[in-house]
């Protein structure tokens, strides 16, 4: 990639960035916000980079992303396969459909305490409450998906008579594929929200652990440095799965 | 083979109800290769799928060999009239293809992708396995759904206008190979078309369907002898003959 | 013109009763004042809030204050909040199972205890109470687990021990499978104060009559409280902002309280927090305190 | 007509189910498979709630929860469907916010209170932004998600037609990213409701969130399990409405349910 | 008034490259029915897209009026091949056909309304104004997109395969209805079609190209007087024989 297209894809978003960032930093050194509350930009990304440089950064990072990974991989899984299933078929949507509906906007500290006799205070909580939240994201995704599936596409396969699992694994989730993935991308969004509340509510370690007890301790400049680890870590997790995202759904910007 | 018996289909509920297909009585030889013919919007396509075992008309029946069509059945071929839609893009046009052989079980792959690619030779698309469906120009792709069709080795193909967007010599080719292929295998052919001198040409008979709601007005029988010959078919004095009262019928003059 | 509508922030909980106290009784319409109540969940809320101007005092713990004014937060406290009792029963302990035999912090050497929080008024008083028991702050692992979940975890052995408050104590060690083991901050340190209402500099310069007031009508609630603890009054009082049922609220423990804060006893949590962690520079107690609180 | 066709069809297996596990709930307790203060039963629980709507407790605790989550959720909805086509229809607009909004995305709510208690204080204005700031995103990546998914062959139509750019957005950009808006707010409408009981248990002294919290530090489990069993029938209905709402609007899909 | 340039088009880059476009240069003139005839996949579509500006060539230019063509100059409008996906399958059938015309201000909605209906009435849908597109067969879909065209009133009409769905009766008179609209508006027309009997039939001049990359082969001069009948038209014997030499050369053999 050229330094002109580089600039172009990232140059004015970081240039927004800054100016924004130049703006508080004005704002907190002629004192019109409390240093103590809102630290000025400068010092935070000083207190950041002495993280990379310290290394002190991958041990929380480590912990978050594996936490992640299990409990956003296994909501992605059941998610798509639960919700193609309910998209499809009547009596699979009609069985579940009312108990997700019910469970969904249950707020996850309200399910703390029944998961806490179910799992204990641990890893297995912290997964749990990730994977509620991301699952649900994926599941509607997936329903709709399924549920907006071309007629003809379908007919086409039914006509050939490829059987079901053919038509599920060739057209039924290739097809669906855009939709369940911006699901999937949304619960990501999710999903590293929630693996920090789970570690902040847990304090076993992680991104979160870290941030709560900065916040708790007052020490502002420390906890936005915190933030903007994860906040950076965050964006390349969107990202990367962005990445992913258009390679597996390349018939449809190729096709434009 | 097929028999369609008083079917009728109505889309659509209260006031926005279309009758579309009135009341359609035909019966379909095993073995023979039969064109419907109609005016735009009169059904044809919807009479088609209902064949097809795609859709329940709202009163009468299909059968197949004595048992009534309810779900797409075994060994039937539909093709679509929207050809562009009906492939997947996500697919190269060799998995397009092989996709319809998938469902045979015993087919080991390398033996499938050989004879994907003799079916792609024969719709004129040789080398093209590698490309995707938007890599193709309109009438590239309809040929794709053909072979799809084709690899699929049905004993029954309906075929919805699968020549409409391809040009006179790759048509007259295509019709070769169609016809090659109904003889060779002893396929049954259902084809839908609005090109008169196509239905002629290729068939054995030709069922003509009314304006809608549509009922058949006329069932043709063809003489024209076989095997059919591109030049020597159309010169007989015959196809000329029914040429023309078809499309006397068609556009509303008696011939 | 000092402001004489103020807005406090709480905790809702037994040691705020004093506040819900003056209001109730009339105390601050007397003093001139009128005092609005926010619940908060935590100091998370409290002091930003104080410093943002959405509230004119807040109800904090004596750690998270001094942690506050560790990093330059301009805060003090005003009046006092809350004691802990000078003698067994106290109003936190830590609790075991019955027959997991613990007794001390030796015991507790390579298990696990549960607390609220890492870093507060409870992690603190835990620790120096393991030391001062023979144990190894070292060798026993702080698990942070919510007081209503404490019992569930104990039962279900997640953790060996935990430290909570009241009600949860009392009621939690009732059935007897699960006991009283002991009660660190009469240990470590009775009587210690252990919460505060504060106010910033800011405020404190442009109010310094509303301040006042606000401490003389708090301090006409805790001694209602102190002379009504076992009134019926007092048991609708704390059942009206805890929604605890009132037969709840007879069998609570109570401390006494306050109506004075001891310089030397915020000194000796400050040297706590020093020894173990919390505070990276020592810290004087005059740093803390408007005015002489003694009296 | 259809539908409620169906509902006497099929629809009954998905209550079984809940009641079912319902059922399971209650012998649970009485046969003292769970012992604990937190797990009371179900009975007690229901008690609890009919009590609850005897004496009106309930409108008192839900009716400031629902009218703050309804502020927030449209302020989401509005910002999110707004600065998603804007994002994914222009360049400067994507150029200049893209990738704030991507740093923004992970952050969690606990780690935006209080600098924003500074700027906003701690009463409705807070909650009611925190509520959208969560929605905000579902519907902004969707809306966005569903502009870039416009047919291309309508794109060219588009432009053969030399359409003016707004135009193109109400009457093709929009109609083909509303299935993927919808699915945005949908997935955002029970996460309103969630980040209401949690901006309400941070601080405040009504709604269903510091009802939760007072609830489980006074020790009443069964008033706690009350709300919360309140909470998602109430978004199973607020849901509900959305659907039937959404099959209104999303009308021309309607073939794809006849084809079914 | 249009200008090719020895246009030439490349798809794709590196191995995967197709040449589709090989050099065609080319001339329309002011108020002229030109008809390009090709074989399938040579690069019509192609063509037409570059002359609409919907796509850049790899060399060469188009021109109109003097002006290259960068984007979609005014009073030109394209008609997709792929009909059936370039409709809004949330508009109903009226609304599609006044989506051309929405780009016009200063013209009112019962106006518009009335003319849309107008447009329907000619190819034959009157009354389906209320329809979607998916409620209506592939050749009602094909004419809803010939109506959105002309209602556009464009001066320069692109049409790529604009009967292809459509049997012959309604082709016939859509033909007569292209006819009319071209003749009265004085109107440019460039049709690209793969039925000969059509090109001779509309066309003032036939350009005829080759296989991929394709080149222009031919341009044939159509000497049919106007106005065109349907009946008188092609009994011309100058009709059979510009037909004839059309069809052996698009089928490669000599006349
Ligand atoms: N999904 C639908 N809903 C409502 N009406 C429909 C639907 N599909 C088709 N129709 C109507 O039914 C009639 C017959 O349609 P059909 O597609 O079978 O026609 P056809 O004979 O194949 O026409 P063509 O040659 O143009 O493809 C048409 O008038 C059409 O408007
Ligand atoms: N997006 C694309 N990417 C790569 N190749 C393409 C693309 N579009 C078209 N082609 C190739 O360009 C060639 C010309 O395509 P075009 O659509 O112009 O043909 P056409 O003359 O319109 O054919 P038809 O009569 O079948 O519609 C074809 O060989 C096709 O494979
Ligand atoms: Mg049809
Ligand atoms: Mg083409």
């Amino acid at each position: 990639m050229t330094l002109g297209r580089l600039w172009e894809k990232w140059g004015w978003g970081w240039l927004f960035i800054f100016v924004v960032g130049a703006v508080l930093e004005a704002c907190v050194q002629s004192g019109a916000i409390k240093a103590a509350i809102v630290p000025p930009p400068t010092r935070v990304l000083e207190t950041t980079w002495g993280l990379v440089v310290g290394g002190g950064l991958w041990g929380p990072v480590w912990h978050t992303a594996s936490l992640l990974m299990v409990g956003w991989a296994s909501a992605c899984v059941c998610g798509a396969a639960l919700g193609l299933a309910m998209g499809f078929n009547r009596r699979v949507y009609a069985l579940f459909e009312v108990l997700v509906e019910l469970i969904r906007p249950i707020p996850k500290p309200a399910l703390v305490p029944p998961l806490m006799l179910l799992l204990g205070m641990g890893p297995g909580m912290e997964i749990a409450i990730v994977f509620l939240g991301a699952f649900f994201p994926v599941l509607i995704a997936a329903i709709q998906a399924a549920q907006g599936l071309d007629p003809v596409r379908l007919d086409a396969a039914r006509t050939l008579r490829v059987g079901k699992w053919a038509t599920i694994r060739h057209v039924i989730v290739p097809q669906s594929l855009p939709m369940v993935l911006s699901g999937m991308k949304i619960s990501l969004a999710l999903a590293i929200v929630l693996a920090v509340l789970a570690e902040m509510l847990t304090g076993t370690g992680g991104l979160g652990a870290m941030i709560v007890d900065l916040q708790r301790s007052f020490r502002a400049r420390e906890m936005y440095a915190w933030v903007l680890v994860l906040a950076v870590f965050g964006c390349l997790l969107v990202y990367g799965f962005e990445w992913l995202e258009r390679r597996l759904t390349f018939w449809q910007a190729e096709a434009q | 083979m097929l028999s369609l018996q008083s079917l009728s289909m109505r889309y659509g509920n209260g006031q926005d109800a279309v009758q579309a297909v009135g009341d359609v009585t035909l019966d379909v030889r095993e073995g023979e290769f039969l064109t419907i013919v109609g005016p735009s919007g009169c059904g044809k396509s919807t009479v088609l799928q209902m064949i097809a075992g795609l859709m329940q008309g709202t009163s009468g029946q299909v059968t197949m060999r004595g048992r009534p069509v309810q779900a797409p059945p075994e060994g039937l071929v539909y093709l679509f009239q929207q050809y562009s839609r009906s492939l997947f893009p996500w697919m190269n046009v060799r998995d397009n293809v092989m996709f319809g052989m998938g469902g045979q079980p015993g087919v080991d792959r390398r033996q499938a992708m050989q004879s994907c690619e003799e079916y792609l030779t024969l719709v004129g698309l040789e080398g093209m396995g590698d490309r995707f469906p938007w890599q193709l120009s309109g009438g590239m792709q309809q040929r794709v759904a053909i072979a799809r069709a084709l690899a699929a080795s049905p004993q029954v193909l309906l075929l919805d206008e699968p020549f409409s967007a391809v040009d006179a010599l790759t048509r007259a080719v295509l019709h070769d190979l169609v016809l090659d292929v109904w003889q060779k295998r002893g396929l049954t052919v259902v084809l839908v078309t609005h090109d008169v001198d196509e239905a002629v040409y290729l068939s054995d008979r030709i069922a003509l369907l009314g304006p809608r709601p549509s009922r058949v007005a006329h069932v043709y029988d063809n003489p024209l002898p076989r095997p059919r010959d591109p030049v020597a078919t159309r010169a007989c004095p015959e196809f000329s003959r029914l040429r023309g009262e078809l499309l006397a019928h068609l556009l509303g003059r008696q011939p | 013109q000092e402001k004489a509508k103020l807005r406090v922030s709480v905790i809702p909980i037994v040691d705020v009763a004093p506040l819900y106290a003056a209001q109730k009784q009339g105390y601050f319409a007397e003093e001139g004042l009128e005092v609005d109540t926010a619940p908060v969940s935590g100091g998370a809320a409290g002091i930003p809030g104080l410093v943002g101007g959405a509230y004119d005092f807040a109800f904090s713990n004596i750690v998270s204050l001094a942690q506050a004014v560790a990093q330059d937060l301009d805060v003090k406290i005003v009046a006092p909040g809350s004691d802990v009792r000078t003698e067994a029963p106290d109003i936190a302990g830590i609790f075991a199972l019955a027959d997991a035999g613990i007794k001390t912090g030796a015991d507790l050497n390579g298990k696990t205890l549960a607390v609220n929080n890492r870093n507060n008024n409870i992690w603190l008083y835990a620790r120096e109470w393991i030391e001062q028991t023979g144990g190894d702050v070292n060798k026993v692992t702080m698990r942070e687990i919510p007081f209503p979940q404490m019992a569930d975890a104990v039962r279900r052995k997640q953790v060996d021990a935990a430290m909570t408050v009241e009600p949860f104590f009392s009621t939690n060690v009732k059935d007897g499978t699960l006991v009283a083991v002991d009660f660190p901050y009469i240990k470590v340190q009775p009587g210690l104060n252990v919460a505060q209402y504060v106010a910033t500099d800011d405020f404190i310069a442009k109010n310094p009559e509303t301040v006042a007031r606000f401490k003389r009508a708090l301090k006409k609630g805790a001694e209602w409280v102190n002379a009504n603890a076992d009134q019926p009054a007092f048991a609708e009082l704390i059942a009206s902002y805890t929604k605890m049922q009132p037969e709840l609220v007879q069998n609570l423990v109570l401390a006494p309280a306050p109506v004075s804060v001891s310089a030397e006893s915020v000194q000796k949590t400050l040297d706590l927090m020093k020894k173990h962690g919390l505070l990276e520079a020592p810290m004087k107690a005059s740093d803390l305190l408007y005015g002489d609180l003694n009296d | 007509m259809k539908a409620l066709a169906m509902w006497r069809s099929t629809a009954w297996t998905g209550w079984a189910l809940v009641v079912g596990l319902c059922v399971l709930w209650q012998l649970s307790v009485v046969q003292g498979w769970v012992q604990s203060e937190n797990w009371p039963a179900l009975s007690a629980v229901l008690a609890k709630i009919w009590e609850g709507f005897v004496s009106g407790e309930w409108l008192s605790v839900f009716g400031p929860s629902i009218v703050r989550m309804l502020s927030g959720y449209a302020l989401g909805c509005a910002l999110g469907v707004m600065l998603g086509m804007l994002v994914a229809n222009s360049r400067w607009a994507k150029r200049l916010l893209g990738t704030s909004i991507a740093l923004l995305r992970p952050l969690p709510v606990p780690a935006i209170i209080p600098p924003l208690i500074l700027l906003l204080g701690v009463d409705d204005a807070l909650k009611i932004t925190v509520i959208a700031f969560g929605v905000f995103f579902p519907v902004f990546m969707s809306a966005y998600a569903g502009v870039l998914a416009v047919d291309p062959v309508h794109k060219q139509v588009l432009r053969t037609f030399r359409i003016p750019g707004w135009i193109a957005l109400f009457k093709v950009k929009l109609p083909t990213a509303l299935p993927y808006i919808f699915s945005g707010m949908r997935i955002s409408l029970s996460l309103a409701l969630v980040l209401t009981v949690i901006a309400e248990m941070t601080a405040g002294n009504d709604g269903v969130g510091y009802y939760i919290v007072s609830m489980q530090y006074a020790m009443r489990a069964a008033d706690m399990y009350a709300a919360v069993i309140l909470l998602s029938l109430l978004g199973y209905v607020l849901n509900r409405l959305f659907v039937v709402l959404e099959s209104r609007w999303l009308r021309w899909s309607r073939q794809l349910e006849e084809r079914k």
